[in-house]
Order: C-alpha cells, then structure tokens, then sequence
C-alpha cells in the first residue's frame, strides 16, 4: 500500500460521460496483484471535499495504471478537467481481487456502466491466461458504450434502449450464456440493481458468482469502518472484527454472491 | 525538537499530535503509511462493554469541507480489547489513550475496571460523554452538568491513570461541563466531539444516513472547535485538548494559540492516514519559524482585540 | 410558477426563496444586481430601539466553506426604519418580514408597538433571540424556553401579523426551544441563525475577529441546518423557514425535503447579491424535473432508512 | 455595478511572487470612472472559499481591464494558475475614485506593495491630463519591483534593504518632495503601516492627502456591513447609515485622511 504522486499520461471521453484516465504510478501498478483492486483518488489539494474517491483500477502494465470513471458530481468534473502532464494522488492498491477460475470452469464477465473498469481489467488477466470466458457489458443507451458488440468473440453488449446490441438488461445474455456453457462462473461489477438481479439468479441456479460492490468510502484503508455491507452468513473474512458487517475495502469489493446482502 | 514534549497529569507526551477517536482504529490498520512512534499518542477507537457491531450503512458521507458520520460505535467490546489490543500496545513507544463509551455511568465503570484490573502500558482514558444516556431518556451525558460530574467522580475514585473527558458541542454552554469535569477531578477536557448534522440527496429524496443524523466533522468545524477551546482556556485551569478540523500544522497552531496544549487529528486521517506525521512536521517548522520558543509556550497566547 | 406559492398565517408568498436577515441589508442595496419583487420575501436586517454602530473591525473572516461574523447588530433604530425604509416596501410587491432584536422583552415589545403603530406594508416579524439577554447575565433568550415562551407571548398579543421566532442552534435542545415558541402563539418558526466560531491567523497570533467569537455561515453549516429543521419538523407543527448554507436549488430541495417551508439564502448573497433569483430558478427546474407536484409537497417527505 | 465573466487575456508575474492579469470585461471597463475603483473577484465555482476577492484596477482601456495581486493565500494562488482563455467572474465598478487634484497642486502619488494597482492607475491619468506628479514606490526589496527607479523621470524607488532604488521607507522620498513642491497633494495606496505614516505625515504638515484602504470584504456592495473602518470625525458620508464606522466599499476605498482612523 503506498501513496503516489501519479502524472497524468492521458485523460479523454471515451463515451457519453465517460471518461479514460492514465497515469504513471509505478509503485502502486508494480504492488497490484489483480482486477478487482481500487485505488483512492485526491484530485486536489484544497479540502472543499476533504474524501478521496475509490475507483477500480482497469488496467494496470507495471508502471502505468488506468482508471474508467463517469462524470458523476464534484471530483469526478474535477477529474475529468485534468490535462496530461498534470498529477494526482492516489492511495493503493486497495482491496481484494477477483480469485481465479478453475481451469475447466467458463468465466462469464458482467459489466454494468462503469462496473466496467475491473471486468475489462479481469478480461485482460482471462486473455493472458489464455482462458475462454464471456463479457457481457450493459448501459442504458449506445453512447455510453465505447466497445463493440461482437457475439462471435463473445462480446455481448446490451442497452436499456435498443439502441446497441441487444435490447434489454445484461441478465438476456446472461441467461442463456450461463444455460449454454456447462461449467459458467460469473463474475460481475456494475450498478447495485444489477448486482441484486445477478446474485439471485446465480443463487438461484446454485452457479458461483463474484460480485464487485461499491460502499460510500470515508479512508479505504480499516480507519473509519464507514464503507460495511451486510453480510449474508457469520464469519466470511476477519476484517472489521464484526460479524454482521464487512468492510468493503478491507474484505472487498469482490465477494461470492452468497456471502453478502444488499439492503 | 524536544520543544514539543508536554506534560499532561504524570505523563509525559513526546508531542501534542495526538489522534483522534473513532478515526485511527485500534492503531494497528495502515502500518505502511503511517510511524505511530512518532505521534504524541494514540486514541483508540471507542471501547464498550460489549462487542457493538454498530449502525446499518450508510455511515458516511461527505459535506462542504467536511463529512458526517454514524458509525454508531462499532468495537470488539473491552473484553477482545484487553485480550488483542493491549498486547500489541506493549511494543509502541507512542502513548496510548483508551476511549471508552457506555450508555450509563455503570458500563463505563466496569469496562474501565477490567481494564484496570489488568497490567497494561495505556497512558490514560478519554471518556466519549456524547453517547445516549439510556437512565435520561436518550439525552447525552454530556449536555448534563450533573451527570458529568458524577461519571467523572466515579471513574476518577478508581484510577490514577489520566481521565480525560470529552465534550460534546452540541450544548448550550460547553464551559460549564469542562468546569463539572475539572471539579470532579478530570485531569483533562478534550474538545471538541462531531457537530450533530443531516444530509441529504435532494435527487433520490433520501436521507444519505441511516440513522438520519450523524456527526459533523473536518474542517468545516474548525472555528467551532476553536471557539469551544477558548472559552474552555479562560475558565479552567486543567489541560485542553484541541480537536476538530485539523488538517495541517497551522491549524494546529490555531488551537495551541487558542489554548490546546495538545490536539487530535480525526478526519484528515482518512485522506491520508500518515498525516498526523506531516502535521507534525510543519508545526515543527511554524514554530522554529514563528517568536515562540516553544510548542507550550504558544498555549492561549492569542491575542485578542478586546 | 404557481405551483412555488406558499401560505403562513393569513400571507400568500409567491414563493419559498426569501433572503436572510443581515445578509440583504435593508433590501435597498443592489438594485441592479437583483430584482426583489421576484422573492418570496425579504427578511431586513435586525432592527433595535435604538440606533447600533456596531462592532469595531475586523467584523468578518472566511472559513472552510463558511466564513464568521460579528457585525454587532449595526443598525439605523426602529425610528429610522419606520421614517425612511417602510415607506420603500410600499412600492415593493415582494413581502417584507421585519428581524426584531432587543436585549430584554421591553425592548422587543416597544420596536413591535412602534412599527403596529403606523400603518405599513410589513408581512410580520421575525424575532431574532440569538441576542444576549441583560436580565439574565449575557445568555442568549435562545437558550432559555421560558424566556422564548414569554417573549413569543407578549409580542403574540401585540400583533396579528405573523411572528417568526427564529431559533438558535447553539443549544443543547432546539426543538424544545421551538415548541416553546409554538406554543406561546408564534406562527412559524426559523432555523438557524448563526454557530458559535472563532477563527485565529496562526502567523500574526492574533484573533480575526475583534469581539474573538462570531456567528459561522455558510455551506459549512448546512449539515447543522438541515437537521434542525428536520428534528423541528417531526415535533412541531407550525411551519419552519429553512436557514443555513443554502446556495443553489438543490440545497433549497433538501431543506423543503427535510420540512422546511420555506428558506432564507445568507451568505450566498454576499458572493452574488442576485444569487435568490438564480436559486429561485434552480428550484423551478428541480421541480419540474422531479416527481413532486410543487414545492409544498416536498415538504417533510425525505425518506429516512430508520 | 455589473457582474462579468471575464475572459483572461495574459497572467504573468512581473516581480517576485507580483503578478498582473488582464482580461475582457467591456461591462465594467465601460462603467468604470476612473483610480481607485475596484473589483470584486471569483476564482473558482465551488464553495470552499466563499467570499470573493477585492482588487483594484490598475489599468482600464474600456474594453479591457488589468490588476497587480500577490501571492497570498488560497485564492491568489487560484488566480496564479489561471491561463490565457480561462475566465474569472468579476463584479464592478465598486467603490470611489480618487478625488482630482485642482490644476495648481502637485500630485505625489505614493504605492507600496501590491498599493501600488490604483496607484498606477491615477499616473494613467495624470499622464492623460499633462499632470505634472511624481511617484514614489515602496517595497521590501529589489525583487518585489517591476518598475525602474528614475528620479530624472520623478520615480522614485525605495526598498526596506537597500537592493533597489532609495534605502528605507517611501517616508525620504515623500518628505523631500513635500519640502521640494509648493502645492504638494498626496496619494497613497499600501499595507497599513505606510498608510498610517502617511497619514500622520500629512496631518503634522498639513498636506492634503487621499489614502486608499484595504479591510475585509464580504460582499462589496453593502449587504454585509463587514468592511469598517473607523471615522475620524462626525458624518462624513452618509453610506452605512452610521456615524462611527464607514463602509470602505460604498464610502471607500479612498478617503482624505483626516476622515479616518486607523486602530
Ligand atoms: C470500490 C469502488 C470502486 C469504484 N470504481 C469506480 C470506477 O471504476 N469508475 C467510476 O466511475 N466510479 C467508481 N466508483 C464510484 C466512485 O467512487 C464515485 O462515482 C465517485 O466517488 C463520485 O465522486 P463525485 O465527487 O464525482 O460525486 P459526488 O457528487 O461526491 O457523489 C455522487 C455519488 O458518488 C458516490 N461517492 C461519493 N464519494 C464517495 C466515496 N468517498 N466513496 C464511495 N462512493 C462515493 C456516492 O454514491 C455519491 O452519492 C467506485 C466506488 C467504489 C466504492
Ligand atoms: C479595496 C481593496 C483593494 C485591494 N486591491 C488589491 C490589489 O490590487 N492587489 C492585491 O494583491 N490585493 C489587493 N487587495 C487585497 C486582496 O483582496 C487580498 O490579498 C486577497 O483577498 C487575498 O486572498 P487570498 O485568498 O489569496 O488570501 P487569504 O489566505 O484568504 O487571506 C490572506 C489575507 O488577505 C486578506 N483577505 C482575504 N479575503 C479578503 C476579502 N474578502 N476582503 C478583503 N481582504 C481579504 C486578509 O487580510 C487575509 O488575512 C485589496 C483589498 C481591498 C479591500
Ligand atoms: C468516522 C468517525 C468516527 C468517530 N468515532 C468516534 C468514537 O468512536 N469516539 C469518539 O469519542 N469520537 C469519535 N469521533 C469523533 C472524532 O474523534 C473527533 O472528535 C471529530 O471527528 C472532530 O475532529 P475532526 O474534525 O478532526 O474529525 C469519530 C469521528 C469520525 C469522523
Ligand atoms: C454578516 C451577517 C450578518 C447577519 N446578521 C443577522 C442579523 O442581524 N439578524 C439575524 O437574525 N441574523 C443575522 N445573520 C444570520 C443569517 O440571517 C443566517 O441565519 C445565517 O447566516 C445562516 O444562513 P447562511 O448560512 O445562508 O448565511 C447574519 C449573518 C451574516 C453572515
Ligand atoms: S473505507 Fe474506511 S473502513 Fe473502509
Ligand atoms: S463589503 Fe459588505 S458592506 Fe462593505
């Protein structure tokens, strides 16, 4: 875990409202250990919002890392005004990882809006390996999308509107990919209703699913225990001394479906 | 920099950069980022007689230069304290300030009893009066003057170790209570704890904490945690720890001036859990700048105009 | 637009923006900066018996998001103010809600007697009671429910205008102190005026504000506000004028949400003296874009989790 | 009285931590009436600092307008990263002017630091009107001035540590000129001590003299009544309603110095 000063190497919309950062943090990128991980961002110096922002790393090669992120309020306009060749501190890296598939099991990734960041981060990490797996990647409407939609590489995309891929939410593809492949596993980042529609359904159907969730987060490093979820069953991990809560950037953001709860 | 130790009861403190309850854990969380042996003390998280798991979330969110809380006290409860903490305080140089929190004078009796039962190194309680009082219908101790007096005196009769009370703002006359603290014996007053306050997201219509209210804190509260320490220096004659909105060695400067001879840094802590180690640093360099010889001798200096 | 009108007592406002009382002068100031008669109303700044010079310099400071100050009631007197302002309001078509400030009950009553006595346009009174009281050694009558209970009474019985107690939130209980002004007869209530802070420039050592404590605005406190009104809102049942930070739509939406009726803008005018019509504006659109049918029904409706 | 968004045309610093900015503001330069009228500035849209910041205008050419500032706290320092094409939002014409010297006088016009905006404002117009005057300029040291000493011009120079210009204080300069001008009339803009020299000064020989004051600024424009400063004498204007303080932003900046007091 460290604290960098990270210069900006690029900084551009890739999508409606969503923007692609890169930046050089060679000592948090050489300590990353896998997709799933957050850094804690300081756009600024001045305390007008004294809280760093979590963001999921998206990719990371040694010394740079990237960051998706979606103009949401204060910080992320903040962000999205940085220039190459300006800097910002990042904090990380944070958290725990997406845990690895077994060889003969199929990795369906779901990605929901900016959910994205650590399922292209994990595609990444399926590529290298060399495993078959699935993505899946969902939005309300073809601009927010800055992938193609390419069934034959196995890349579904969907929008609420029709207006790229499939029409619908990603639980379509979902589906029908978790009913044609014999051993599926999901793995899923994206907007809590989402997260709530795919824990039930994995569930459900008893197939295993990691879910990235996000908690409103005061420090992501155990000092403040403002970031809990509930949990499903007692004991799962020993962050935060308690059993009823987690800490999400201490025992998360990935959990196995049926360790948490959604409230 | 030997000019920053200070004395507080019998205890020596190696510098007035303390930090705060409830914003540090037990101490032991972010041991790359941050030297505890270089703090003046740590206070730890608040302590009851059971294990609390604490509030639903949300628990936090962020307001103009400041952020409200309800953490609800989430802690493993006096008995894992004694058992898992207190060990691991035997290796640290820094001092250790045991904040404890009960919703009758009773709880807080016993989980202090236990601890004092036990050979430990802590330096001292911090007694978090700003917790329901469930004998007075939910009111906090620390709006009562009586009450006060009466925890202070019940917990003083039972250690020699430091007591130091911490005040709540959200009273009509913080003084008052220091004063009920210090005749009851406290060595010291800590102030101040998080302003009550309520956020909400007009877009979802919802209140962005579970509990609705929660507390206020960083620096948004600064010139109220100044205020409250100033009145507290004209009137009491025991130490005052400064707290509230503290995020650099000015601010620290702010509050020895306004009489702190030590201070806690809560909130800053979690943009950056090695701060309070920065802070420390440039209140070094105020004062080998600044007409003041040393840390104590800037405490309630400032110069007022009337 | 009509969907923003607003009933209190027996007057109609057109709308829930009004200003804050010392933070839009007489209402006269800036005439090309903002148009007036666009305002729910306009709260004049405090008004005494007699003519107040004010505090000497430096009166006000900036703080983190909030700044603090100490204008010590400067004001022309009750005389002046009925020979030379309400004479302008009768050609203003926004309502004009006169801020009384007295440091005993006589001296409210005979300002209140003084304007009742001439025939005017004023909407009513909002009583100011964040003033130290002289009968009771330097407290604020805000502190005090019996003091509020009797001062709301004898004002009640002088006037059928609206009376509007605005409360402070130094103090241990606000809605105690509400439901003391309810129930002696005051039409509404305010809240809040400003919290107690002090603020110090480390480098000179000095103060920044001559009289060393002053009152904190602005979004700093916002969190403050809000929970008064809300705590105020689940008690009383007497409308509540949101106060406190407010500085666009969307702040006037969580206070309306939190069960404010109406709000007063402060500081936020000192930046842009025309920022209540933009704010008006905010709140149109925030409307109209939202599932509430018109500003009263947002009144109260936050959903909390507990 | 107007509120612009101005958009900044150079931002430069001229001396060590002094800089200048000019920008567009047709609104205001139009409305503007001559030295010793400033302007009301907002850096940034958040509210970490609420206030905005006054200035005086240096320079006006009707469409655009000019300040010298230094480097003083947060907002300074906003305004030192600004860049050609950013914008700041200015609210103005506020305040009086210097009142104008009759045709026999001789104008001294004195500026110490950052006093010195106005001050080069008012030698515009002198020069504009074939005023002979001459002007002194204070400073700690020789990196703080921008301007040459040129006593054959009638600029003079002094700084605290002797680097530039006369050693010492404006006070050598100015009391020579006094001594040197039959019908001496003194301008001064700069930190209080000067001010309070000046006026004392000016007083003791009974010299006309016009100070322009600094306090701290809410609103300037009235709402506020923060920005007093203590009357030396009766009513002087009728602004703030009062007899024992003036609004420095309605009845100032500028005031003959026998009005006032400084505490
Ligand atoms: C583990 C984790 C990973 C995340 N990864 C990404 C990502 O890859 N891309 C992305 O666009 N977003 C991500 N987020 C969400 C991101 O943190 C928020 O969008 C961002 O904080 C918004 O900041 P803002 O100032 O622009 O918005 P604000 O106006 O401050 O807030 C808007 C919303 O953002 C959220 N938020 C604000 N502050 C925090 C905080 N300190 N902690 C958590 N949430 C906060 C809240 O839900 C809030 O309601 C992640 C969150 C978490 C917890
Ligand atoms: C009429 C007038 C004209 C001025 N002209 C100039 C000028 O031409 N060039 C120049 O450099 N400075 C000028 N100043 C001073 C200038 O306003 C301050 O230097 C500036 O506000 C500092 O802001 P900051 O955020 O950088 O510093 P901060 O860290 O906020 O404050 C540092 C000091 O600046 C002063 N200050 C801060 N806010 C205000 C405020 N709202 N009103 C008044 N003073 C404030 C205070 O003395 C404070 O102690 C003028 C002030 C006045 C009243
Ligand atoms: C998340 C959080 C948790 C806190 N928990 C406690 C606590 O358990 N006991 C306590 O006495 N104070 C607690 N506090 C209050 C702080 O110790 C401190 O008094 C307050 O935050 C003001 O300081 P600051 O502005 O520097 O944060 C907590 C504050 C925060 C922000
Ligand atoms: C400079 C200044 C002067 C004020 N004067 C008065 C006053 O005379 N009477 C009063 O009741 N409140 C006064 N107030 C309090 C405001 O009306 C308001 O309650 C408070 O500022 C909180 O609102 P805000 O955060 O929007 O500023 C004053 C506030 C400021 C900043
Ligand atoms: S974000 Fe602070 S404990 Fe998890
Ligand atoms: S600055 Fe507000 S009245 Fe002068």
């Amino acid at each position: 875990m460290h604290i960098e000063k990270a210069v900006i190497i690029s900084n551009s919309e890739v999508a409606h409202q969503i923007w692609e950062m890169k930046f050089e943090a060679p000592m948090i990128a050489k300590a990353s250990k896998g997709a799933g991980e957050f850094i804690n961002i300081l756009a600024m110096e001045n305390w007008q919002n004294p809280l760093r922002r979590p963001m999921s790393i998206a990719s990371s090669d040694g010394t740079t890392l990237s960051i998706i992120y979606k103009i949401f309020g204060e910080v992320t306009t903040i962000l999205s005004n940085k220039r190459p060749g300006d800097y910002i501190e990042i904090l990380g890296p944070l958290g725990n990882t997406f845990s690895h598939w077994q060889n003969d099991h199929h990795p369906i990734l779901v990605g929901g809006g900016v959910g994205l960041a650590p399922i292209l981060n994990l595609q990444h990490e399926c590529k290298s390996a060399g495993v078959d797996h699935s993505i899946i990647i969902g939005a309300r409407s073809a601009n927010e999308h800055f992938i193609d939609h390419e069934p034959d590489r196995k890349i579904y995309l969907t929008t609420d509107d029709g207006t790229a891929g499939e029409s619908g939410t990603v639980m379509g593809p979902l589906e029908r990919l978790v009913a044609d492949n014999t051993k599926p596993y999901i793995y899923a980042c994206g907007p809590e209703p989402m997260l709530v529609a795919i824990r039930e359904f994995s569930l459900a159907q008893n197939i295993p699913a990691q879910l990235s969730v996000e908690s409103y987060m005061g420090c992501g490093v155990g000092l403040c225990q403002g970031c809990v979820i509930p949990r499903q069953n007692g004991e799962i991990q020993h962050h935060s001394y308690h059993q009823k809560y987690s800490l999400v950037c201490l025992d998360g953001p990935v959990y196995e479906a049926e360790d948490i709860q959604f409230v | 920099m030997s000019d920053l130790k200070l004395t507080m009861g019998n205890i020596e403190f190696d510098n007035p950069i303390w930090v705060a309850s409830g914003t540090f854990g037990y101490g032991t969380e972010a041991p790359e980022l941050v030297d505890v042996n270089r703090l003046g003390a740590i206070v730890t998280k608040s302590i009851t007689r059971q294990p609390r798991e604490g509030n639903p979330p949300p628990r936090i969110v962020e307001t103009p230069s400041g952020m409200i809380n309800s953490i609800g006290l989430a802690n493993i409860g006096v008995e894992r304290y004694i058992k898992e903490m207190l060990p691991i305080y035997e290796s640290l140089t820094t001092k250790i300030i045991m904040n404890i929190a009960g919703t009758d004078i009773q709880e807080y009796i016993e989980i202090l009893e236990m601890v004092e039962s036990v050979s430990s190194v802590i330096a001292g309680y911090e007694i978090n009066i700003s917790c329901p009082n469930v004998k007075k219908g939910g009111m906090e101790f620390g709006v009562d003057c009586d009450m006060t007096a009466k925890l202070t005196d019940a917990l003083r009769s039972r250690t020699d170790r430091l007591i130091i009370m911490k005040l709540s703002p959200n009273v009509s006359d913080i003084v008052s209570i220091g004063q009920a603290s210090q005749d009851a014996g406290a060595d010291a007053v800590s102030a101040i704890n998080t302003v009550v306050g309520m956020s909400i997201s007009a877009k979802t219509g919802t209140s962005d904490i579970y509990t609705t209210y929660g507390g206020l804190s960083g620096p948004a509260i600064k010139p109220v945690g100044l205020a409250a320490v100033h009145k507290l220096y004209q009137k009491l004659n025991i130490p005052i720890i400064g707290i509230g909105g503290i995020v650099n060695g000015q601010d620290v400067a702010e509050y020895m001036l306004a009489g702190a001879q030590a201070v806690q840094v809560g909130t800053a802590n979690f943009r950056n859990p090695g701060i309070s180690e920065d802070i420390l640093s440039q209140l070094e360099t105020f004062i080998s700048e600044s007409k003041w010889p040393s840390a104590n001798d800037m405490v309630g200096q400032v110069k007022t105009h009337s």
